[in-house]
């Protein structure tokens, strides 16, 4: 770490600022016409949904990246928030392909005669588009209010939320006559807006709106990391005693952002869904929360850009490795986990940054970027100290 | 009504064996280290494959030897677990002291390698190994010791790996194509294997009509009480023992005064990984062995820990316990068949039959030990001082 | 044609320096795979139209590799022998196998790019219900063609499926009347938390309570759970002086079912254990010494004595060893390669309709006996029940007369009785009444 | 009578039964600045966790200006008006000083205040001008992981005036701090005491001499005694307290035994003769009669540290008796078994650091080898 010091005037910091905003919304306007405009002319129907779903996985790693990179809090179960969201709009579709009075076909394999009452509310699109984002937004929201308010945080928190997965898959799997059990809801022969869920059009549709959602969850958490909440949340990351011993509840901030984060994956999980025809409890699968992790790691945390392009690149290696060497997949992971946590702290952006951040800056006139990832505990003191509650 | 007691008990406990033999090594490496191994799994998988080789070693000796082979798969798990933990600790996880997280990631990492290498080991794989091994190793010490390391390590570090890699991965490669199936074939593929316990171990003793203890369950308990016993000896009778309470009690201090710390680090890791052995061997008992054996376990065993307490073996001895009995309880129905079927208590009846099966038991116990914590957010046994509180 | 030398380069600097370049490609593969070239990776596909490329969709990684895996060994075989004897139409079969990682979703994406970007003239694959019904909207909305070989839980039967394993009549229910008569009439369900022991259990309480028996009880485990110590006890209680436990347990579970079973003194005298989801390759991962006297249902067993199955064991073994078994879902998987081939060579195509059609009535000397497709898309099948030997074979201990026509819509589960299926009669279609 | 902004009334602490503060009385007014001082383990910084509200008290209460603290959480109490800065300093390592100091300036601690509203000018006039008091106004928007450790502990400082407490309480402010940084804390403490009320814990006692006006000595867990530096300093108790007869190793024997045992590990051997020198020698030099030569044997013996590098303990040498006797012992520890190579290195670094006359050198060797010759 270079001590750069920065000495000019704050009123050219404020220019600089400035400047990088615009260059930033820029950037993501010309992101976003390509991914709009020029990726569907040159990719196939199946890249294309290929990217599409990789682009609704960004998303959710946008929620991990608010809650693990920014505040330090490392979640293992936003399969949980990403299933919720999926599951809402699959119920929404199973219910919206049906006529008057007729019930959703598995429940015949079990003997349902009547739909259950949970199912009712999901025939309007309203409730169901608010459902997306809400019920993850509570569920997390409660479950973080509990695990929270204890003070439990560090690997307690992320073991626990990892039960709850566990805890979640299993109610959602062996529920077969409430949501069909293992065998998830299909979505792509459902209806939509009067058309198949699963015909082009409508993919294309979903496509666009999965850009759309993309740009909009980048520029919430743009705005929810930038100011001073933003800031609050790298304090707390930081140093959550200083915090509370300066007049601010963490926990408040923390259900907050924890619950933010699940109704983004909600939203992640609702597209995902449409995209890949079909939502079932295996999206809790322990393995996969973890991943959405790495995906973050990968691309660097704490910087959102990073959370996207690490979730696009994992998944784009991880569909083309598997097809030519399904064998090497999981040692190419495992070996991903490894880099990434001993060699590569700060992910691509990170080492980017490191190799070429001065010049891409200065070729934009902007100040210099000095902004390592710092350790959770660089002080020596810190380092020695036991992980859970403790904190000298 | 007695023999239910008994029996439900016998059972409860049988489970709580398991599930502590299991978070055993998980609390001395979580507790002692503040590492999150999530590779524990996989650690007494390896045990547990331990155990199906020296079976095979014994059925092809025959005679005797099928009875008596657990006696030598036992010690054999715990040495081929605890070395590759000591590997484990070496390689990735002395790096990553103080961050708890980074270690829950890279243990993750290091899982999904086990679990690929168990499935794809064969002859040609080990060769490749060995020779990537080799070449790196032997490149690497010709290099440092002709050449100025330090300059060009920046280039000659990557460029070194990739080379030994793809002469590795060339040589196992025209071995595979070469070789004779029976050579190039996996060793154990990803089906899983058959672990058969020794025939003194199969039945059962009954007591009364209704009850039977099963032998296996008998010899786990006995095992998870020598364990403790051992571990509880190891800790606070022994010199390295000592050293390692005091290392984990203040690493810095612990230096100072001519305790190897590093060596304390590995030793510690090494035990708790031979201890995750001793508990695949167990389960060989009573389950399968397979690639995915150490999933089954994983989340259940660090509920144990958390809920009894870092740092306390005493936590981890009443968590799994009591886990495991409500476990049983809820999961049987038992609950549901004790309150007496009045129309008052129907709708309790009603709601524990909802969680009577193995499924739904977990639900309720998690959401049992969430409640827990609201009381004891620091798990049963909490270390206590100003050190820790916040 | 650049890509293609890219492509071939990267194969080479792959494996060397798997991390950047492997992602290298990921790129470069998205923007250039719309020139529809082969994407095979095999000498072969170089000159198009010499081969006809067909899917092979089944998990290679994940909880259901272990039984997936033998099922592609069988289908291989049947591939290799067939191009051995001069392909189908005069043209080489090229296989494309494709990894589902026993992920529902990834089942689906991996159809779908066997279909769209290789281009396959069929799909072979799946093992779990959820992968089929997975898979499912993509062969319908393209149209295209799966075969499934594993015995289901039926309720289905659609046009762009070719079921090759047993319809719960050509398997439960026949072993349920069975034990009816031979056992007892008292039963105990216990099944792995999914749809196939749901469903099946479901038919199972319906034909008891048709029939004279008793459900005493049921109970699901969820999947790769190996603590039974709970269901045991309940089957206890349930059955104190004994009966049969009808267990549709799948994986991992059965072998710590087995085991504590053992553990709690219930032999398969007092208790006898009928499974639906244990066949030679299992008994061979739990152990002979816990199952031998249990009971299995199945259409095939590796002891059944006919030509066909004498050649193809020893043909099996020549490839893969001699101390691999075949079973119930390789044989199906293996026999409907040849169904398919056939069907292929009657209708001089592998045009989708035109195969469809020309598979009705399509039949085999199998293993397992005679089979005949029937426009119903599921084949007619010979039942048997075995018990286990010392050796982990099955000796049958009975078996039907002759094949059995399947019945995709159960006959015994109110919702679906009366209905059937018959995709050669275009009024009729996937579900009409009798 | 006014309120006291602070009283504290038989407040006791335990955990698992020990009592690290014990019927702990201790008031003090407005306006004041007091000092605590105390042995370690005296319950100095746990008596601060009782008024943050990070331990509550097992027995008695606390009172700030009346209020019962033990109804409050932490971030309460905060807001109440009591501030506090940590032992090692405690500052958010990734945000800039100036983000550092805006969130302490923050009036509004709500969630959504904080999500919403934007800074207020005065705010940003308050960071300005305590940028400019802590002398970090041309460090103000790096990180302040690159901060060095004086800095942090000014950084800390400010944040604690930012959030405009009446009460401040600073856990060892100079620790870690050159000799300068340290006077230039004492004169930011001493102009903070003109409009805020401050307790200061503190173990150099140079420093307490030039801050402190009122002194309170804490011992296991309980106010020893009150009152002005000097008084302090000559109350017979406190001599017993900080000069004890509990610890038996003065700092000198650690220093001269570290040296001794850090050349007796030089070649990764440290024998068992070569043990029996050290604690032969050191027992017999600190200690009179063969009673306390044998307990002290057996403190050394516990402590025979593993290679702490030289080059930081001979500096803490001070006087050249005390060089001479390292050497002397050193080179008895290397001459007990065989010298070898890496032992004669080690010894090479140490006379080059000790940086001893040469006949002075020659002399104690040959007395150390006499001495040797005399033991065996």
């Amino acid at each position: 770490m270079t001590t750069e010091v920065t000495t000019q005037p704050r009123r050219a910091a404020q220019a600089s600022q400035k400047r990088k905003f615009m260059i930033e919304a820029i950037a993501v306007i010309a992101i976003a016409l390509i991914l709009i405009v020029l990726m569907p002319m040159l990719l196939t129907g199946f890249r294309l949904n290929l990217l599409g779903r990789f682009l609704a996985l960004a998303i959710v790693a946008l929620g991990i990246d608010l809650i693990w990179g920014f505040t330090g809090l490392l979640s293992l179960g936003h399969g949980i928030f990403f299933a919720l969201g999926g599951y809402a709009f699959a119920m929404y579709l199973e219910l919206n392909t049906l006529g008057e009075g007729q019930l959703p076909e598995f429940f015949g394999l079990y003997g349902v005669t009547e739909m259950p009452l949970f199912w009712q509310p999901f025939n309007s699109f309203p409730f169901t588009l608010l459902a997306i984002f809400l019920i993850p937004a509570i569920v997390a929201g409660l479950l973080g209010y509990l695990v929270f308010r204890n003070r439990i945080r560090g690997v307690y928190f992320s073991i626990l939320t990892q039960a709850a997965l566990v805890v979640f898959f299993n109610f959602f799997n062996g529920q077969q006559k409430l949501i069909n059990g293992t065998n998830g809801l299909k979505t792509s022969t459902s209806m939509f807006m009067g058309q198949q869920v699963g015909s082009d059009g409508m993919r294309m549709f979903f496509y666009i709106s999965t850009v759309i959602a993309l740009i909009a969850m980048y520029a919430l958490c743009r705005w929810l990391t930038s100011g001073r909440f933003g800031r609050m949340l790298v304090a707390i990351r930081d140093d959550e005693n200083r915090v509370r011993f300066s007049g601010y509840d963490p926990t408040a901030y923390k259900v907050l952002v924890f619950a933010v984060s699940g109704a983004i994956a909600g939203v992640a999980g609702a597209l995902y869904t449409v995209q890949s025809g079909i939502i079932s409890p295996q999206v809790m699968d322990i393995a996969f929360s973890i991943e959405m992790v790495i995906w973050v790691a990968v691309g660097g945390r704490a910087t959102l850009v990073g959370a996207i392009l690490g979730a696009v690149l994992v998944n784009m290696a991880r569909s083309l490795l598997s097809e030519r060497f399904p064998d090497v997949w999981l040692f190419f992971q495992g070996a991903l986990f490894l880099i990434v946590v001993t060699a590569l702290p700060d992910g691509i952006i990170g080492w980017g940054r490191r190799q070429f951040g001065s010049a891409v800056s200065s070729t934009l006139g902007l100040a210099p970027t000095n902004l390592p990832y710092l350790d959770d505990s660089p002080e020596p003191e810190a380092v020695v100290e036991t992980p859970e509650f403790a904190d000298k | 009504m007695l023999e239910g007691l008994i029996g439900g008990l016998f059972n409860g406990i049988s489970i709580g064996a398991v599930l502590l033999i299991v978070a055993l090594g998980l609390a001395i490496v979580f507790g002692l280290m503040g590492v999150i191994n999530l590779a524990h799994g996989e650690l007494m998988m390896f045990g547990a494959y331990t155990t199906f080789v020296v079976q095979n070693v014994a059925k092809s000796m025959g005679g005797i030897a099928p009875e008596i082979y657990v006696f030598a798969a036992l010690p054999l798990a715990f040495v081929v677990s605890a070395l590759l933990g000591l590997l484990l600790e070496r390689t990735v996880i002395r790096y990553l002291y103080g961050r708890p997280l980074e270690t829950l990631l890279a243990t993750w990492g290091v899982s999904l390698i086990l679990i690929q290498l168990i499935r794809s080991i064969s002859w040609p794989m080990v060769i490749g190994l060995v020779i990537f091994a080799t070449l790196f190793l032997i490149g690497r010490w010709a290099l440092t010791r002709y050449t100025d390391w330090d300059r060009i390590s920046q280039w000659a570090n990557p460029i070194f790996l990739g080379l030994s890699v793809a002469i590795a991965a060339v040589v196992s490669f025209l071995v595979q194509s070469s070789g004779s199936s029976q050579f190039v074939r996996p060793w154990f593929g990803a089906q899983n294997v058959d672990v058969t316990p020794p025939s003194w171990l199969r039945g059962g003793v009954a007591i009364g009509s209704a009850l039977q203890f099963p032998y296996a369950r008998l010899f786990i308990i006995v095992l998870t009480i020598l364990c403790l016993v051992a571990v509880y000896w190891f800790l606070n009778g022994t010199a390295w023992g000592l050293r390692i309470r005091s290392v984990t009690q203040n690493r810095g201090m612990s230096a100072c005064l001519g305790i190897p710390t590093e060596r304390v680090d590995a030793l510690t890791f090494a035990l708790g990984s031979g201890l995750a052995g001793i508990a695949g061997f167990a389960v060989t008992l009573l389950g399968s062995v397979g690639p995915n054996l150490g999933g089954n376990y994983i989340v259940d065993a660090f509920m144990v820990v958390v809920v009894g307490g870092v740092g306390k073996l005493v936590g981890s001895i009443v968590a799994a316990l009591v886990i495991g009995i409500v476990t049983y309880l809820v999961g049987s129905g038992t609950i549901a068949l004790i309150l007496p079927p009045t129309a008052f208590f129907q709708p309790a009846i009603d709601f524990f039959n909802f969680f009577a099966t193995t499924s739904m038991a977990k639900v309720m116990v998690f959401a049992l030990i969430i409640a827990f914590l609201q009381v004891r957010p620091a798990g049963l046994f909490p270390p206590k001082g100003r050190s820790v509180e916040l | 044609m650049v890509t293609r030398f890219n492509r071939r380069k990267f194969l080479v600097y792959g494996s060397a320096t798997l991390g950047t370049s492997m992602l290298l490609k990921a790129c470069g593969g998205t923007t250039t795979t719309d020139t529809g070239e082969a994407d095979g990776g095999t000498e072969t596909a170089a000159a198009d139209g010499e081969t006809i490329k067909v899917g092979i969709l089944h998990s290679l990684s994940g909880t259901m590799a272990i039984s997936e895996t033998t099922v592609v060994d069988a289908e291989m075989l049947a591939i290799k022998e067939i191009n051995a004897a001069g392909g189908v139409l005069g043209k080489q079969i090229e296989a494309v196998t494709e990894d589902g990682a026993s992920d529902w979703p990834t089942f689906a994406e991996k159809a779908e790019k066997l279909i769209d970007q290789d281009q396959v003239a069929v799909v072979f694959g799946c093992w779990t219900s959820a992968s089929r019904k997975a898979v499912l909207p993509v062969f319908e909305s393209k149209n295209h063609m799966l075969w499934y070989p594993v015995q289901y839980e039926g309720q289905e039967c659609s046009q762009n499926i070719f079921y090759t394993g047993a319809a719960p009549n050509q398997q439960i229910e026949p072993a349920v009347d069975w034990l009816l008569e031979n056992k007892s009439k008292d039963f105990f369900l216990v099944g792995s938390d999914y749809v196939f022991p749901r469903t099946a259990n479901t038919i199972i309480k319906e034909q008891l309570a048709a029939k004279g028996g008793n459900t005493v009880g049921e109970d699901y485990l969820p999947l790769g759970n190996t603590e039974v110590t709970p269901i045991i006890t309940k089957i206890k209680a349930a059955l104190p002086d004994g009966g049969v436990i009808f267990n549709s347990l799948n994986g991992d579970s059965n072998v710590a079912f087995f085991k504590q079973l053992q553990g709690a003194g219930m032999g398969p005298d007092q208790y006898p254990v009928m499974s639906v989801s244990v066949a030679e390759e299992e008994v061979r991962q739990i152990g002979t010494e816990f199952l031998t006297g249990h009971l299995a249902s199945w259409n095939y067993f590796q002891t059944v004595e006919t030509p066909e199955n004498e050649k193809w064991v020893a043909d099996f073994k020549a490839e893969f060893g001699d101390d691999r078994v075949t079973n119930d879902p390789m044989e199906a998987a293996y026999i409907m390669v040849y169904l398919w081939k056939q069907a292929v060579e009657a209708a001089g195509t592998t045009d989708i309709p035109e195969v469809r059609t020309a598979a009705y009535g399509q039949e085999m000397a199998a293993p397992e006996g005679p089979v005949t497709m029937n426009p119903n898309h599921h084949l007619s099948k010979t039942v048997r029940i075995g018990e286990v030997m010392d050796d982990g074979m099955f000796n049958i201990l009975w078996e039907t007369d002759g094949p059995i026509d399947p019945e995709p819509w159960n006959q015994f589960v109110p919702d679906t009785i009366g209905f059937a299926c018959d995709w050669s009669d275009p009024a009729k279609g996937g579900k009409f009444e009798i | 009578m006014s309120t006291k902004v602070l009283d504290i009334q038989d407040v006791t602490v335990s955990f698992d039964g020990f009592k690290a503060i014990n019927h702990l009385n201790f008031s003090m007014d407005e306006g004041e600045l007091r000092v605590i001082i105390g042995p370690n383990g005296a319950g100095k910084t746990t008596f601060l966790d009782v008024i943050t509200g990070k331990t509550k008290p097992t027995e008695g209460a606390a009172y700030f200006k009346g209020q019962d603290l033990r109804k409050f959480k932490e971030h309460e109490i905060s807001r109440l008006g009591i501030g506090r800065k940590f032992q090692t300093p405690r500052v958010y390592l990734n945000l800039t000083p100036r983000e550092n100091l805006d969130l302490s300036c923050n009036r509004d601690k709500n969630v959504f205040a904080t999500l919403f509203k934007k800074a207020p000018p005065a705010e940003k006039r308050t960071v300005s001008g305590l940028l400019e008091t802590i002398g970090l106004d041309h460090k103000a928007d790096i990180p302040a992981a690159l901060l060095s450790h004086g800095e942090k502990q000014w950084l800390e400082i400010g944040m604690l005036v930012a959030q405009s407490p009446d009460l401040l309480l600073v856990d060892e402010p100079v620790a870690g701090l050159t000799d300068e940084e340290t006077e230039q804390t004492g004169n930011l403490l001493m102009s903070l005491a003109e409009s805020h009320s401050i307790v200061v814990i503190e173990h150099d006692m140079e420093f307490v001499r030039q801050i402190a006006r009122q002194v309170t000595v804490l011992h296991q867990g309980s106010v020893l005694c009150e009152g002005t530096m000097d008084e302090v300093q000559n109350d017979p108790k406190v001599i017993e307290v900080y000069l004890g007869k509990e610890t038996t190793l003065t700092p000198e024997q650690m220093l001269l035994l570290r040296i001794a045992a850090t050349m007796a590990w030089a070649d990764d051997n440290f024998a068992d003769v070569q043990q029996e020198v050290i604690l032969d020698r050191l027992s017999r030099r600190f200690a009179h009669n063969p009673d306390e030569q044998a307990s002290l044997r057996d403190d050394l013996k516990d402590l025979l540290a593993k290679e702490i590098p030289l080059e930081e303990l001979v500096p803490q040498l001070t006087t050249p008796a005390q060089r001479e006797e390292a050497l002397m012992l050193s080179y008895e520890v290397i001459s007990a078994n065989q010298i070898n190579q890496s032992e004669a290195v080690v010894y090479q670094k140490l006379l080059t650091m000790l940086n001893l006359p040469p006949d002075t050198v020659s002399r104690l060797e040959a007395a150390a080898r006499e001495a040797l010759a005399a033991s065996n």
